[in-house]
């Protein structure tokens, strides 16, 4: 749809099967619908909507199996494949997808232990969860301007609602009436800038963007609006990845929002913000990787990764001192996520020029991060769940000799928080690895000298990397203290086994998956890998399109 | 004798008192009394005891010349480990020296045994009221296997392995009485004094090992030979410290160990509170066998000495000897009296091998065992009789009580005054070793360094000619080598000493051999002539005149088993040791002396320059002992009165005496509370300043924390914004509501990011660099 | 299933095991257990079991490896990290040493039931097998990154069992101890990133210079290496990587390279040592946690750092260890004196040889520091000495603890008298921590020191170092006696009158330690020598030569 | 002089600091929101005069526009929504007042 008056605009494109790749978002919104639909057959019975929703999920899930078989080969990239197109499906979206969908189906349980006997707005609840749900996923899966607004925006709409979703607690309205206009903001922020991308290119095409970036480095001026335009347009991902200091929406929220809630914007909405990251940082590779001229590229890259690394330290730095003081274990919590958003954004602040080996090591780390990340959260956040059901309370001394009320949230929770820290033998440390292993790899650039060089930047975050993770041992362990060491004799904490089933199953996951780190490690040089070559090959189809562009004349 | 055979015996010897010790630690309790003590004697000396004989037959009777020098170059060793590349052996430092000190060792130590079996066997071996008898004889055994594996080490390491563990016995056994708290801290003292030696021991290895490249004592000695005549290895280096070489620094240093054994002048204030011991302990340790182990050591490591060493260890023997004898005169303590005179006789050793007399020093060593542990026990047995009573003063006319013990005494006391005739060849033996000391002493101070030995050639046979004293010096050495000892005609050491000499040519050493101070001498002499003084004031005040206390007097008594070692030793105080050790001494000198900067010299021979000496010293202290008894007996002929009333006379003499110099009290307030103090300040320290600047870390990352998470995220933030807030509305001209909440500071900083936007935006948009605006006015209708 | 595998997963095993085991049995399988990983780990004896400096145990070159375990576990492109065990002169002793440690302490918390702290021994024996397996699998690991992994698997048992089962202040004590060895392994992890892309930007080099697609291992026949590797002896041993490391052009962040990894490794071992000023958490942390732990703790947990030293610092970064020797020869000295004073200031019982522990691992480090065969050699027997008379002083203080309940030192007195048997123990033990010769803890001082001296042709500073060291005997001698006189020596206390003797499982833990202590310093040939000095030599040769003196 | 898209910037712009100065200093949400408003507009307009002088046949940033339209409603439902929320629980939209999460 880039020009009007082709007629042959939808030749050699099969619609169905591009309808196929995105079926899993087409069903996603038929069961919103069906939520709707739902009340006027069924009633409004939570567990009753909640089994509707299962069973969209389930479809989702089957659907989305599917696709991943047509695109296991790697870069079938939807509509896209058209100069101009809007949506892609390839590993990564896909991954992302199963991702989304084993999170969402742990916070479904989560509702289910926690809140389903006395909700009364299932539906709503619901239609707002997969609402925003379905915007995280269009995030994954595109690189047009458009579209990420739109996607960021159907992500945030229905996680404004959803964090004040209990209309009678003050904390929840008011956290709610942050996040919304902080968001607001932002996105018009963000709007403002992508209006100066199109402005100046001439395409909503982020690769187009790209690349036409990459050939006209010598426009001066251009470059300084370029800039802006693109910093403008970071402002909308930052705060989704709650980066400082656009972070300040992220602990009022968490804190306000009821936890199932809070464990959900924890961890898909920064993943969903840093994948889409991740996927510009790829395109921008990929363009100055078709560039005739890598030291040109890598002139126009470096102040990019410098940019994104000093964010990325000072939002891990910021994320974990912060934490420190905290007395309730739901916002140290928020905080320790800022904390994580930082060293996953130092993974995608590994710009390497193609040209060299492992250059797809900073996405692969973050994919691995985020897969681990998802894990140690859900158990941590699981278990804190279940212990702020039982005692009413969030605060930390809710946790007061765990060890003895219920070893078996005690023991998950230790692995979970110490797997936060990255500590052996728990996942969390692999993934930190993989991050340090990808900082490491900018020792191999082509220009690794000279003060503002790439390696320089990647020892520096490495050792800011480690330091903070020395620094976060320590309000982690205040929990650990305090469900380990200290017992002031409160009663057990009555706990769902279900709840426990998914906290231990974490825990368990997150040790086997140290052990058996090859595998997530080889699919994720995968999907990166794949997408990479894919926005390799159409870059000279941006190219020709950015120029035409240019020339005005189609 | 088959080959190794001696070394065999000798190990079996060494090993028994180990078992007898095993067997005492696991069965002990159970043999109780007296059988635990016959096990001890039997195992733990008397095997030895036979060992040594058979060997001291076999070597000394049965072997000749040739056959020792065989024996000692193919003596026994084992690998035991690497130090570095370096080997370290074990094995048996085969030779005459050896021989009779493992004899002598053994059989006093044997008789010592017996003795305690009596001594022990009374309440005396209770330990606050248990009985611990079989844990004495457990420590003795121990030590007697220390003792005598100390005496055959072929190694310096072993040296000072064994050294250490005599050490270890000597602590155990002072502390034995470990209830009371005087004991239990001699027995600590002695251990860290004798660390304090054991220090410069160390640094003495240490020189030894790296210079020469080995630990064993005859490597060590041919190789500091080798170096000296090449000028490498630890002579290359220009080093000195306080005008000393390195190797003199390691000479001193080895020498440092002895002093701590041996309770040399600085390092002595252990010996007397070590009488803390039970009796036979400081017989046995404290008198005969391990204090003498220093003067053993040096005598061994005599070819790793130079001039300046030697004169190092002659001013500390002669310090030595002269403070504690004057000590001993004021000591009413029958134990501690005794305790100076050993302190007073090991100086005269120590004093002896720092002026060259190695033969006479050992000598005086052995004869000084035999009489010091007969008095010992003699003390011993009075006390015991007494009840524990060991001041002097309350004692006296004991000599009905106790006879034997009396006259043994007697016999003792005449030994360590050196009583005997001059001139004629008849004595006992602390006459002739003591006379040899002081004879070499004289001829080191007075002939030594007269006339100019630099014209000297290396000596031969017909030197002995010659008569003027400038030539006899050097000629001892061979003197004592062709003909050391009338009574021994064949004494073959001289041919291969004589070739270590001619490796060494002795003009050398008589260049850089500076002579002995006169003074050194003097005081010598005069130590002699105090010596029988305070032996006899001790014997007198102990057993003749009247009773003093009725009440120690009448309970006074002694026992068989206690007084037949007391004869036995008397006897070998006559008889044995003049014709038996001292040859040996003699044959063992050759070899054992062979040093390339120093010289030994035998203070017996019928040379011009020792004849004259001792002709010299027959006027000199022939008479010394009588002297020194009349004058103790006209003090104390009547009772203290007379000691008294001098005592008030010289009262600031007396009590500067009495109180030793205050060198124990100096040592306290220097060196223990010193280093008390330092370890309080190092643990504050450690405790109010490492630890407290790390938990001070730990404390401002939490304040850079709240910092961060309260300051940064609240106040900071907030007072940023506000700041941006307040300019922009003054720009606004708005200056109302400058009350700011939290979400606009929030989107403040987002819009302060925004405001670069708008300026870039503004700048770059007016401007007509702006290519995009170009192409598009040219598309403008 | 190979044998180092099994030793070191056997207590995890176990550990499961004691998961489902009924409450009253769960000591004796934790028992059972590490008496099989102590039998197993005995094995081991049959590959050593020869005269010393043997080409066939010890090659001709460092890196000879015995009972070696080889299998890729994470690879990438130009990337492998691999499971890779082995055990080499080393690594064996301190094998033995671990296991035997190991099952004297569980044997010294059969009593557990009787401990005033006593959360539930199932816990308690599960994070104790674990820490089994965590120290073990350091000494065995020859992959840094698996090596990391032990070294931070070992980390968290620790923890726990300080800060559950521990004293009074044991919270404190346990944050502090993870605070501090955390501290230092992120430096480690720094290191170990860097080494390993720094060795591939060296392989990558010779690649191109020699023109050949692999370099040949250094101490692998017909093996190649292609990129870069963690593979600890390699690192070592490959010449390319040795000369890209040590070159002086090769920078980190504007540093020279081999002495600023060095100097990160070394803090992250030194933490482990401990050494003067980082030592403040090893007082706390042995007061704190209960005896075995206490034992654990002494025995193995500060071995780690020597050998971390022996097995990386030195043997990877030569040159930066013959550049930064004064300054740990320095260290190590201080520790020796500052330790022994500190000792000699306490009142408390264990915390006094805690500080002893800090000025005998003094010695390790002033031995390695140094780069002498003798002094290595020292070093080593230190480590196996003090592993073994440290443990036994710890369990004499806790025997009297468990009695008297408090560990003032001049509340005690006679105790000799009231407890004859445990008296003599006490006697032997802490002799061997005075370093009296013919017990284990003489020989490594003595080797350590001429070792120190020897080394004066390298360093002009050695012979004021040795000396210095040396002065420490007195001391040492000081408050070892003045502890036996205030404790066992005296008068009878009333109070302590009806105190039993040592029971026979006490004897039992004691007397082997006893045994160990008299056999190590009789026959240290034999004992330890001859397992050691062959690989010590060949790695001081590497060592020596990669910096350029040997 | 024709009328160029840097004047359409401008307007813009100026929109755009108009919305900043809006959404910074006003304590009341809704006034915030109207903030927020304008800096949506401005960049519509921006997308709109884009398209408007790159030549002709181009839809992409007019399409833009509308759909910012659309959000901007959407945006504006929910927004009122919570603000009605808030109003209920806090008895006022005074953003001032709703500090009771901090730090």
């Amino acid at each position: 749809m880039a020009l009007l008056g082709q007629t042959d605009l939808w030749a050699g494109i099969d619609v169905g099967e591009h309808l196929f790749l995105f079926s899993p978002m087409i069903v996603l919104v038929c069961t919103m619908l069906a939520v709707v639909a739902c009340p006027i057959i069924l009633g409004r019975g939570p567990r009753s909507i909640a089994t509707v929703v299962w069973l969209g999920l389930g479809i989702t899930l089957f659907m989305t199996f599917r696709v991943a078989g047509a695109v296991a080969d790697g870069g079938v990239s939807g509509l896209s494949t058209q100069p101009g197109g809007m949506l892609i499906a390839d590993n990564l979206s896909v991954g992302f997808q199963f991702l989304l969908l084993a999170f969402l189906a742990g916070v479904m349980l989560m509702w289910w232990m926690g809140s389903s006997a006395t909700e009364r707005n299932a539906p709503e609840f619901f239609i707002l969860l997969l609402g925003s749900a379905l915007g995280m996923v269009l995030m994954v899966s595109t690189t047009n301007l458009l579209m990420i607004v739109m996607a960021i925006e159907l992500a945030s709409l229905p996680s404004y609602a959803i964090v004040g979703f209990e209309k009678r607690n003050r904390v929840a309205a008011e956290a709610s009436l942050k996040y919304m206009i902080f968001g607001a903001v932002c996105a018009a922020i963000m709007l403002y800038g992508a209006s100066l991308l199109y402005g100046l290119v001439g395409s909503l095409d982020m690769a187009v963007i790209a690349s036409y970036t990459i050939d006209n480095l010598s426009l001066g001026p251009n470059r300084v609006l370029l800039a802006v335009g693109l910093l403008c347009f970071l402002v909308g991902i930052a705060f989704k990845v709650s980066a400082v200091p656009f972070h300040f929406w992220c602990p009022d929220a968490f804190e306000g929002a009821r936890i199932e809630v809070t464990t959900w914007l924890s961890v898909v909405s920064k993943g969903a913000g840093l994948l889409l990251l991740a996927r510009l940082v790829t395109v921008f590779c990929a363009g100055g990787g078709a560039d005739a001229n890598p030291a040109l590229s890598i002139t126009f890259l470096t102040p990019l990764a410098w940019t994104i690394g000093i964010i990325a330290a000072v939002t891990c730095t910021v994320g974990n001192f912060a934490a420190y003081k905290q007395r309730s274990v739901k916002r140290m919590l928020a905080y320790s996520s800022i904390a994580h958003a930082g060293y996953m954004m130092m993974a995608t602040a590994v710009f390497i020029h193609p040209s060299i080996s492992g250059s797809t090591a900073g996405i692969t780390a973050l994919l691995t991060y985020v897969v681990i990340y998802l894990l140690m959260n859900l158990g941590a956040f699981g278990v804190t769940a279940m212990v702020v059901w039982d005692t009413g309370s969030d605060k930390i001394e809710a946790f007061t000799g765990l060890m003895r009320r219920s070893p078996w949230l005690a023991v998950p929770m230790v692995a979970c928080l110490m797997s936060l820290v990255g500590m052996p033998p728990f996942a969390g440390f692999i993934g930190k690895w993989w991050i340090l292993v990808a900082l490491g790899r900018l020792q191999n650039t082509a220009t690794s000298s000279g003060m503002f060089s790439l390696s320089t930047l990647g020892w520096l975050l490495m050792i800011v990397a480690v330091v903070n993770t020395f620094i976060s041992l320590y309000y982690y362990l205040r929990i650990v203290v305090q469900m380990m060491f200290r017992d002031d004799g409160q009663r057990t904490v009555r706990t769902p086994i279900v709840g426990l089933a998914m906290v231990n199953g974490c825990a368990v996951a997150l040790f086997a998956l140290l052990i058996f780190a090859q595998p997530l490690k080889r699919t994720a040089e995968r999907f990166t890998r794949n997408m990479y070559t894919a926005s390799v090959e159409q870059d000279g189809k941006h190219k020709t399109l950015a120029s035409a562009i240019q020339r005005g004349t189609p | 004798m088959g080959e190794h055979t001696y070394e065999i015996l000798l190990a079996a010897a060494v090993a028994s008192p180990l078992v007898s010790f095993w067997l005492l630690v696991f069965f002990g309790p159970r043999l109780g009394k007296p059988k635990a003590g016959w096990v001890g004697v039997l195992l733990g000396m008397g095997v030895p005891l036979i060992m040594g004989t058979i060997v001291m037959i076999g070597w000394w009777f049965f072997e000749d010349e040739a056959s020792r020098a065989a024996l000692t170059e193919h003596a026994f060793r084992w690998k035991w480990a690497n130090l570095g590349a370096v080997a370290v052996d074990i094995g048996v430092k085969l030779d005459s020296l050896t021989v009779a000190m493992f004899f002598m060792v053994t059989f006093i130590a044997f008789w010592i045994f017996v003795f305690s079996v009596g001594y022990m066997k009374g309440h005396s071996d209770e330990v606050s009221g248990q009985c611990k008898y079989w844990r004495f004889f457990a420590y003795l055994s121990l030590f007697g296997f220390a003792m005598l594996g100390l005496v055959l080490s072929s190694n310096l390491l072993f040296l000072f392995i064994f050294w250490e563990l005599v050490g270890l016995c000597s602590y155990l056994l002072i502390g034995f009485y470990f209830d009371k708290a005087f004991a239990s801290k001699a027995a600590m003292k002695a251990f860290i004094t004798n660390r304090v030696g054991d220090f410069g021991f160390l640094i003495g290895l240490m020189l030894v090992y790296f210079h020469l490249g080995t630990l064993d004592l005859d490597q060590a000695a041919t190789r500091f030979a080798e170096q000296y005549a090449s000028g490498t290895g630890i002579f290359a280096s220009g080093f000195t410290m306080f005008g000393w070489s390195l190797a003199t620094i390691m000479g001193v240093g080895l020498f440092c160990g002895a002093m701590g054994k041996s309770a040399q002048f600085p390092l002595h204030v252990w010996l007397p509170d070590a009488m803390a011991g039970p009796t036979p302990v400081s017989a046995l340790i404290h008198a005969a066998t391990m204090v003498a182990a220093g003067v053993y050591l040096v005598a061994r490591v005599y070819r790793l000495m130079t001039p300046d060493a030697l004169m190092f260890i002659s001013t500390i023997g002669c310090l030595t000897l002269t403070l504690m004898a004057l000590i001993a005169m004021v000591q009413v303590d029958i134990k501690k009296c005794l305790a100076y005179s050993t302190l007073s006789q090991l100086g005269y050793m120590i004093f002896g091998m720092g002026c060259g007399a190695w033969v006479a020093a050992l000598f005086h060593l052995v004869t000084h065992a035999f009489f010091k542990a007969m008095l010992f026990l003699g003390s011993g047995q009075v006390i015991e009789g007494c009840h524990h009573e060991q001041d002097m003063r309350k004692m006296g006319g004991l000599r009905h009580k106790m006879p034997f013990t009396c006259w043994t005494f007697f016999v003792g006391v005449l030994a360590i005054s050196g009583a005997g005739i001059p001139a004629m060849h008849i004595g006992l033996g602390g006459y002739f070793s003591k006379d040899e000391i002081l004879a070499v002493a004289y001829t080191r101070s007075y002939v030594w360094g007269e006339g100019d030995f630099s014209k000297h050639e290396a000596h031969e046979g017909e030197h002995h000619s010659s008569t003027s004293t400038v030539h006899d010096v050097p000629v001892q050495l061979a003197a004592y080598q062709e003909h050391g000892e009338p009574e021994h005609a064949d004494h073959g050491g001289a041919h291969e000493s004589v070739d270590a000499h001619s490796s060494a040519p002795l003009a050398l050493i008589f260049e850089h051999t500076k002579p002995l101070p006169k003074w050194m001498f003097w005081l010598a002499i005069i130590t002699a002539y105090i010596t029988p003084f305070y032996m006899m004031r001790c014997w007198w005040l102990t057993f003749m005149g009247k009773p003093r206390d009725e009440h120690v007097h009448e309970h006074a008594h002694e026992t068989p088993m206690m007084f037949i070692p007391l004869v036995v030793l008397a006897i070998g105080t006559v008889f044995a040791s003049y014709y038996l050790f001292r040859p040996l001494m003699a044959d063992a000198a050759g070899a054992a002396t062979a040093a390339p900067m120093v010289m030994a010299i035998d203070g017996d021979v019928h040379t011009p320059a020792i004849t004259s000496a001792h002709s010299w010293l027959v006027y000199g202290v022939g008479f010394a002992f009588v002297a020194g008894f009349a004058l103790a007996y006209l003090i104390y002929r009547d009772g203290l009165a007379v000691g008294d009333r001098i005592k008030q006379r010289l009262w600031p003499l007396h009590t500067l005496l009495v109180n030793k110099y205050y060198i124990d009290e100096l040592y306290e307030l220097v060196w223990v509370k010193g280093c008390v103090l330092l370890a309080k300040t190092a643990g504050f320290f450690d405790k109010w300043v490492v630890d407290l600047i790390f938990n001070l870390a730990a404390a401002i990352t939490e304040r850079l924390a709240s910092f961060s998470g309260m300051i940064v995220d609240k106040h900071g933030v907030d007072g940023v914004v506000n700041g941006i807030a307040q300019t922009s509305m003054d720009v606004a001209g708005v200056a109302s509501s400058a009350q700011t909440g939290r979400i606009r500071n929030y989107v403040l900083v987002t819009a302060a990011v925004a405001a670069v936007v708008l300026i870039c935006l503004v700048w770059f948009g007016t401007n007509s660099g702006y290519s995009g605006a170009r192409s598009f006015s040219a598309l403008s209708p | 299933m190979d044998l180092l595998t099994l030793i070191v997963f056997l207590p995890t095993l176990g550990a499961v095991a004691c998961l489902v085991t009924p409450r009253q049995h769960i000591r004796m399988v934790a028992l059972a257990v590490s008496f099989v990983t102590f039998v197993l780990s005995l094995t081991l004896f049959g590959t050593f079991w020869a005269g010393s400096g043997d080409v066939a145990i010890f090659g001709e070159h460092y890196g000879t490896l015995h009972e070696t375990v080889r299998a890729d576990w994470i690879v990438g492109d130009r990337f492998a990290i691999e499971y890779f065990l082995g055990v080499d002169g080393l690594s064996f002793p301190l094998i033995i040493l671990t296991t035997l440690v190991s099952f004297l302490a569980c044997l010294a918390s059969w009593n557990f039931d009787s401990w005033k702290v006593n959360r539930g021994p199932r816990a308690y024996f599960i994070l104790f097998l674990l820490l089994e397996t965590g120290m073990l699998g350091v000494f065995v690991a020859l992959d840094f990154f698996l090596f990391y992994i032990f070294w931070e698997l070992m980390l968290l048992p620790m923890y726990f069992l300080i800060g559950v089962w521990g004293g009074p202040r044991r919270e404190y004590a346990a944050i502090k101890f993870f605070l501090f060895t955390l501290g230092g392994s992120v430096l480690m992890l720094v290191a170990l990133v860097a080494m390993y892309f720094f060795s591939d930007h060296a392989i990558t080099q010779a690649m191109v210079e020699q023109g050949v697609d692999v370099i040949e291992s250094g101490y692998r026949d017909g093996v190649g290496v292609t990129h870069g590797t963690f593979d600890m002896i390699e690192l070592a041993t490959n010449t390319a990587i040795q000369g890209y490391f040590g070159a002086k052009s090769t920078l980190f962040l504007g540093l020279r390279f081999a002495p600023l990894m060095f100097a990160f490794l070394f803090i992250g071992f030194a933490i482990k040592l401990p050494i003067v000023p980082l030592h403040t958490w090893l007082p706390d942390a042995h007061v704190e946690s209960p005896t075995p732990i206490s034992m654990i703790l002494a025995g193995v947990l500060l071995k780690m750092g020597g050998y971390g030293f022996l097995r990386i610092c030195y043997p990877i970064f030569p040159s930066g260890g013959y550049t930064l020797a004064f300054y740990v020869a320095m260290i190590g000295v201080v520790s020796i004196v500052y330790g022994a004073l500190c000792a000699m200031a306490q009142t408390d019982f264990k915390r006094l040889v805690a500080y002893s522990s800090v000025s005998h691992m003094g010695f390790v480090l002033l031995g390695i520091a140094v780069m002498t065969k003798s002094g290595m050699q020292g070093a080593m027997f230190q480590m196996i000495a003090h592993g073994i008379s440290s443990p036994m002083c710890f369990f004499l203080v806790g025997v009297i603890y468990e009695r008297a309940h408090h560990r003032e030192i001049n509340r005690f007195g006679g105790l000799w008298l009231t407890m004859p048997k445990y008296g003599t123990m006490a006697t032997i033990g802490f002799f061997a921590a005075l370093g009296l010769p013919g017990l284990c803890g003489f020989i490594g001082e003595v080797w350590v020191l001429l070792g120190t001296f020897a080394a004066r042709d390298m360093f002009p500073w050695a012979i004021p170092m040795a000396i210095v060291a040396a002065s420490s005997v007195i001391l040492t001698a000081g408050y070892i006696l003045w502890l036996i006189q205030r404790v066992y020596l005296g008068r009878e206390r009333e109070e302590y009158k009806g105190f039993l003797d040592a029971s026979p499982r006490e004897m039992f833990v004691l007397v082997p330690l006893a045994v160990l202590c008299i056999a190590l310093g009789v026959l240290p040939m034999q004992t330890v020598f001859n397992f050691t000095n062959g690989t010590l030599d060949l790695m001081l040769a590497q060592v020596l030569s990669g910096a350029g003196v040997g | 002089m024709t009328i160029g898209v840097t004047h359409f910037l401008v307007v813009g712009a100026v929109m755009f600091c108009c919305g900043l100065y809006t959404m910074s200093t006003k304590r009341n949400a809704i006034g915030i929101l109207i903030g927020v408003e304008l800096v949506l507009n401005s960049s519509a307009l921006n997308l709109v005069a884009f398209d408007r002088y790159m030549g002709a046949g181009r839809l992409d940033g007019q399409i833009m526009a509308l759909f910012i339209i659309v959000l901007a409603a959407a945006e504006a439902a929910l927004a009122v929504g919570i603000c009605i929320n808030v109003y209920r629980n806090l008895a006022t939209v005074d953003v001032d007042k709703a500090t009771q999460l901090r730090g």
